[in-house]
C-alpha cells in the first residue's frame, strides 16, 4: 500500500464521496461553526442532545476529502453516546491523529489514522472535532448559537 | 533559457528527499529557498564579525554596523532608490505596509478620506488599511482586474476622487501571476493627487524593479522570497515623505534624546527603527540580492515567463484542469489552478507524497478567490531552480491525481 | 564556579583575533554572541527544513511549522508559561513593548492615565509609552531608585494612584546589573489594580525566569541577548489579557477572514503575527535555549554574580576607576564605570586595540545618566564565556589608559 | 609606533587636552548644534562669516579627545577661508576620515587620519564637520538658529 493511500484510505475516500449527516439539522442543541484560518475551510455542526446523550449530529459546509470524511464519521460515531463519552473519543480522536496511539473505542474511526503521518493536513482531521469540542461546551454553557472556533487556535499543534 | 540548470547545486535543500521522492519545491512564492552563498554569509557573519550595531566603540560592532549599513545600501542599489537614507529595514512586507499605515496613514488619513486598492490584493496590503480605516474612518474602495487580470486602469481611474489619498496595489500578484502596470498606475494616483504605495513582495525576487521608473511613492519586500533570510524585508519611502513621517515604534536607536517622559527622534532611517535589528539577516539579504545579480534578474524573469508558458501548456493538457491568470507575456512563474472535483488540499497532498511541493488554499487573497469564484486553488511557482522536467513530473502526476480521488467532492 | 572554561569552545567567535589580540568579548549585554549548536541549527533547518510555516500543505511546510511552533512551546517552558498559546514572536524586546502599547495602550490608556516607569529604564521601556502618552494624554510617572539602586518600593507606592493602569519596568538593569524586586513591584501594581509590564531584556539570558511566581502580567525578551540569532524575540501576556486585544499589525497569517474592506482576526497567538515570521530565527532560539538549558541558568547566574565580585574588586583597585551600581549579591554581571579624567568612548578604543571589547556610551538610558550625573560610562558585560583572565586584562589595560590619556577632558 | 598612538597622535591628545577655539562667540553668523545620538555626545558650533569668508569660529560642548581635537582643529583650519574653501576642505576631510585618500588642503588635519582605521570612531571625528556644514548651508538659508543636525544621518556611513 502506497503512502498516499495509507492516508486515503477506501474508507475515508468513501466518505468523502458518500458524507453522511450532511446538511442542516433542525431543530437543534448547538449549531457551531468552525474554520481553519489557513486554508479558509468552513464547517457548520449541528448537535442535538437528549438526555445526555447526543441524539443526532449532522454537518455543513466546504472542505477537502479529509475533512469532509473526518465530519461524516465522527457525526456517526458520536451518535448516541453521552456527553462525556463524545468528549472522551475527542480526546482519544486527537491523541490519534497526533500521533500519540490509537484508543480501541475509535473504532472505525481507526482508518484516519495515516492522517497523522501527514502533518501539514493534521488540522483537516481535527476540525470537526474542534467544532464538537466547543459545541458540547456551549451546550453545557446553554448556548444555542456558539461563536466560531478556530482550529489554528483551540488545536495548536504540540510537537515534540 | 539563459540560466543554467547547474544553478540547481547552489541551493542545498534540494538535495533532500521527500517521502523517497527527490523535492521538487514549487512553492517559491510563498518561501525561496536559500542560495548556499546566502547561508555561508550569515553563518560566517556570525563566526566572525556578530556583535550589536550603532552602538558600540569596539571593532565587532564596527564591522557589524558596517555590514548592517552595507546591506541597505545594497537594497538602495537593488530597486534602484536614489538613496540608502530611505531604505528601511523591516521583518517582511507585511510589516513594511504596516509601517505606512501607522506613521504615514495614521495622521495622512481622516474620516471619510479614500484608499484605492485593487481585488487582487494580498492580506497583508489591505488588512492594515482596514484596521487604519476602522481608526480613522477612511473608507476602502475596491477596483477589479480587467479582462487581461491586471488593474482595470479605467475602473481605477473611475475609483479615484478629491478624498483618494493612497493607491496601493501589488506589483506582480502572488496568484495569477500576472505584473501591473505601476507606471501607468502612478500617472493615475499622482494625477488625482495620491501616493502610490507598492507592495513588491513578488516582483523583487523575478525582475529587475526600479523604484524611480515605476514612479511609486513607496515600494516594500521581503527578504525570505528573495533567496535571503526569514526575518527581514525593505521598505522603500521618497525620501522627502519619508523624512517628514513620526516614529512608528519607539526604543533605542531610533532617538535624539530620551527623558524620563518625552523624547526627540532620530533622523530617517534610523527613526524607523526601534531596538536591535535583525542584522545577520540584513547581511543574508545582502548576499541574496548580490547573488540575484549575478545570476542576472532579466534572465530570471525570462526564465520565469518561459517556464509560466511551459506550465500552462503543460497543465492545459491535463483533463480537468482549471487555469488562472493570464497567458500573455507580463506574467511570472506563479501558475494556479484546481483539479475538477478535488479539493486543492487534496491535489496538495498528493503531490507531496511524490516530493512535489505546491501551495493549496486561498494564497491570503480571499478577495480574489470570491472574485474567481472559488474557495481556494491550488498554487506551482518557480525560481531560478526551477526546471521543465520538475514541471512535466506536475503535470503527469495531477492526471493520476484525478483518478485517485474520482467522485470526491 | 560552576561553569568550564571549556564553554569557550562553544563560541566559534572567540577564536577570532582583533588588532591582533584574542577577542576578549565584554559586551554581552548590548548582545550575546552565538554558540556553536544555534548557528548548526539555523543553518542546518534551511538547508532540510525550511518553508514558509502555516500555510503549506506539503512536507517542508509542516515541518517548518512543527519547528516554529515548537520554539514557542520551548520559551514557554523556559519562562514557565503556563500555556504557548500566550507566547507572541516579536523581533526583539522592543517590539514586544510597543506591542503591548499599541495591542493593550491604545485602549486601555485615556487621558490623564498614568504609566509608571523607573529612571533606569531602557529607552525601548521609555519611549513606547512617551509615544502612546503623547497620542493619548496620559501622564508618564518616573520612580527614582533606592540606595540598593533598585526600584525604591516606597516611592513606587507613592507613585501609585487610581490613575495608575501600569507599571513597567526592568527585571535586570543593563547599566546597574542589579535585579529588581518584580515579585513586590507585582503586589504593588496589582494592589493599585494596575497591570505589571517586564521588561527582561537583560534577565533571560540569565538567570531562570518563571513569569508565574514573578507574578507580571507581560514579560518581552530578546533573542540576540540570549545567544539566539538577531530578528527574534518573545513577549509573553496573561492568556486572559492577551485575548481580549485587538491586532496589532495586520496582513497574512494574523486573519480568519478577508473581504476587500473588513476583515476578522485569528485567535492568540496568531493575531499578533502578522507575515511570514522569523522562522529559522524561532527555530535558533529554540536551540539557544536547550543551550542556556544545558548550561544551567542558576549556573550562569552564579557564574555572572561572581565575575561581578571579581571585577568590581578588581576595578576597585584602578586608579581613577568610578563604579556604578550595587556591590551586593542581587546583580548580574554588569559593570559600569568610569575612569577619570578620560571619556568612556577613549576608554573603549584604548581597549579594542587590545581586542577587549566593551561598550562605552549612555547605553540607551539617558535618564538613569541624568540621575548618575554623568553624561555616559564605560560598560563591561559578562556571559557563560567570559573568565577572571579577562577581567583582570581589562582592569591592567584601564590603568595604562589612563596614563596614556593623562590630561585630557 | 603602536595603533592607539597611530590614532591617538600627540597632535590629537594635545588639541584634546587644551582644545582651542572653545567657548561661545558672540555675535555669530549661525550656531549650530549637531548630535551624536548612539552616545549622546553633543557640540554647539558658532560661526561669523564676514564677506564671504570665515572671520570667526568657535565650539562647545561634550564629547571624547577625537571630537574635541577635531573640533578644535576645525576651527583653526577654518578661519580666514571663504565658504567655498571650507565647504570642499569638509568634503576632504570627510574622504580622508572615511579611508578615501588624504588631500594635501587638509593640512594639520592629516594627522587626524589614523581615526579612519577605528571605523567606530568616525563619527565622533566627523560631528564638528557635519555641524559645519549644517551651519554653512543655514547661513546661506540666512538661518542663524540652525536645527540640530544629527551625525548618524548626515554622515551615514558609506561602507564597500
Ligand atoms: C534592559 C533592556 N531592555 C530592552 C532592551 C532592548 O533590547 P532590543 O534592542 O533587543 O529590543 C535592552 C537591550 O539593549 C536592554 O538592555
Ligand atoms: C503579493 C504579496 N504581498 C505580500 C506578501 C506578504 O509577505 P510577507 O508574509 O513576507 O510579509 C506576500 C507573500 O506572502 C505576497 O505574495
Amino acid at each position: 500500500m502506497g503512502f498516499l493511500e495509507q492516508v486515503y484510505r477506501d474508507a475515508v475516500l468513501e466518505h468523502a464521496r458518500s458524507p453522511r449527516n450532511r446538511g442542516a439539522l433542525d431543530p437543534y442543541t448547538v449549531r457551531q461553526e468552525g474554520i481553519n484560518p489557513s486554508c479558509g475551510d468552513e464547517l457548520v455542526l449541528y448537535v442535538r442532545l437528549d438526555d445526555g446523550l447526543v441524539a443526532d449530529a449532522r454537518f455543513d459546509g466546504h472542505g477537502c476529502a479529509i475533512s469532509q470524511a473526518s465530519a461524516s464519521m465522527m457525526t456517526q460515531a458520536i451518535k448516541g453516546l453521552s456527553v462525556d463519552e463524545a468528549e472522551a473519543l475527542i480526546v482519544h480522536f486527537k491523541a490519534m491523529i497526533h500521533g500519540k496511539g490509537v484508543d480501541p473505542s475509535l473504532g472505525d474511526l481507526q482508518v484516519l489514522e495515516g492522517i497523522s503521518k501527514l502533518h501539514a493536513r493534521v488540522k483537516c482531521a481535527t476540525l470537526a472535532w474542534v467544532a464538537l469540542d466547543a459545541a458540547l461546551d456551549a451546550a453545557a454553557a446553554g448556548t444555542a448559537e456558539a461563536p466560531q472556533v478556530d482550529v489554528d487556535a483551540v488545536d495548536a499543534p504540540t510537537p515534540g | 533559457m539563459a540560466i543554467s540548470a547547474e544553478r540547481r547545486d547552489d541551493f542545498p535543500i534540494l538535495r533532500r528527499r521527500v517521502h523517497g521522492a527527490p523535492l521538487v519545491y514549487l512553492d517559491s512564492a510563498a518561501s525561496a529557498q536559500k542560495p548556499e552563498r546566502v547561508l555561508d554569509a550569515v553563518d560566517g557573519f556570525y563566526r566572525q564579525h556578530y556583535a550589536n550595531v550603532h552602538r558600540g566603540a569596539h571593532t565587532l560592532s564596527a564591522e557589524a554596523t558596517d555590514a548592517y549599513e552595507a546591506a541597505r545600501t545594497r537594497v538602495a542599489r537593488f530597486i534602484n532608490a536614489p538613496d540608502e537614507r530611505s531604505v528601511v529595514f523591516v521583518r517582511n512586507a507585511t510589516e513594511g505596509i504596516n509601517l505606512v499605515a501607522h506613521a504615514w496613514g495614521r495622521r495622512a488619513i481622516g474620516p471619510g478620506d479614500e484608499i484605492v486598492v485593487t481585488v487582487a490584493e494580498h492580506h497583508a496590503n489591505l488588512v492594515p488599511w482596514h484596521l487604519l480605516a476602522a481608526e480613522r474612518g477612511a473608507v476602502i474602495r475596491g477596483v477589479p482586474l480587467g479582462g487581461d487580470q491586471r488593474v482595470d486602469l479605467d475602473a481605477l481611474k473611475g475609483a479615484m476622487s478629491p478624498r483618494t489619498k493612497l493607491v496601493t496595489t501589488f506589483h506582480v500578484s502572488n496568484v495569477l501571476g500576472v505584473l501591473n502596470p505601476i507606471a501607468e498606475i502612478a500617472r493615475i494616483a499622482h494625477e488625482a493627487g495620491a501616493l502610490l504605495l507598492v507592495d513588491g513582495a513578488q516582483a523583487v525576487p523575478h525582475l529587475p524593479v526600479d523604484v524611480q521608473a515605476l514612479g511609486a511613492d513607496m515600494y516594500a519586500f521581503s527578504g525570505h522570497k528573495v533567496g535571503a533570510p526569514s526575518g527581514i524585508g525593505a521598505l522603500w519611502v521618497r525620501e522627502e515623505l519619508l523624512a517628514t513621517w513620526p516614529p512608528f515604534m519607539g526604543g533605542g536607536e531610533m532617538i535624539r534624546t530620551v527623558a524620563l517622559d518625552r523624547s526627540t527622534y532620530a533622523d530617517i532611517p534610523m527613526r524607523f527603527e526601534a531596538g536591535t535589528p535583525a542584522i545577520a539577516e540584513a547581511v543574508g539579504l545582502h548576499a541574496a540580492l548580490d547573488y540575484l545579480d549575478e545570476v542576472g534578474l532579466q534572465d530570471i524573469w525570462d526564465h520565469d515567463r518561459a517556464l509560466a508558458r511551459y506550465a500552462i501548456e503543460r497543465l492545459r493538457g491535463v483533463d480537468g484542469v482549471t487555469l488562472y491568470g493570464p497567458e500573455g507575456d507580463d506574467r511570472g512563474g506563479i501558475v494556479t489552478f484546481n483539479l475538477d472535483g478535488v479539493h486543492p488540499h487534496d491535489v496538495a497532498s498528493a503531490l507531496d507524497v511524490r516530493g512535489v511541493a505546491i501551495r493549496a488554499g486561498h494564497h491570503c487573497a480571499q478577495p480574489l478567490m470570491g472574485a474567481l469564484g472559488v474557495r481556494s486553488t491550488a498554487r506551482a511557482s518557480f525560481w531560478i531552480h526551477t526546471t521543465t522536467d520538475e514541471i512535466d513530473l506536475l503535470a503527469d502526476a495531477l492526471g493520476e491525481v484525478r483518478t485517485f480521488f474520482a467522485g470526491v467532492a
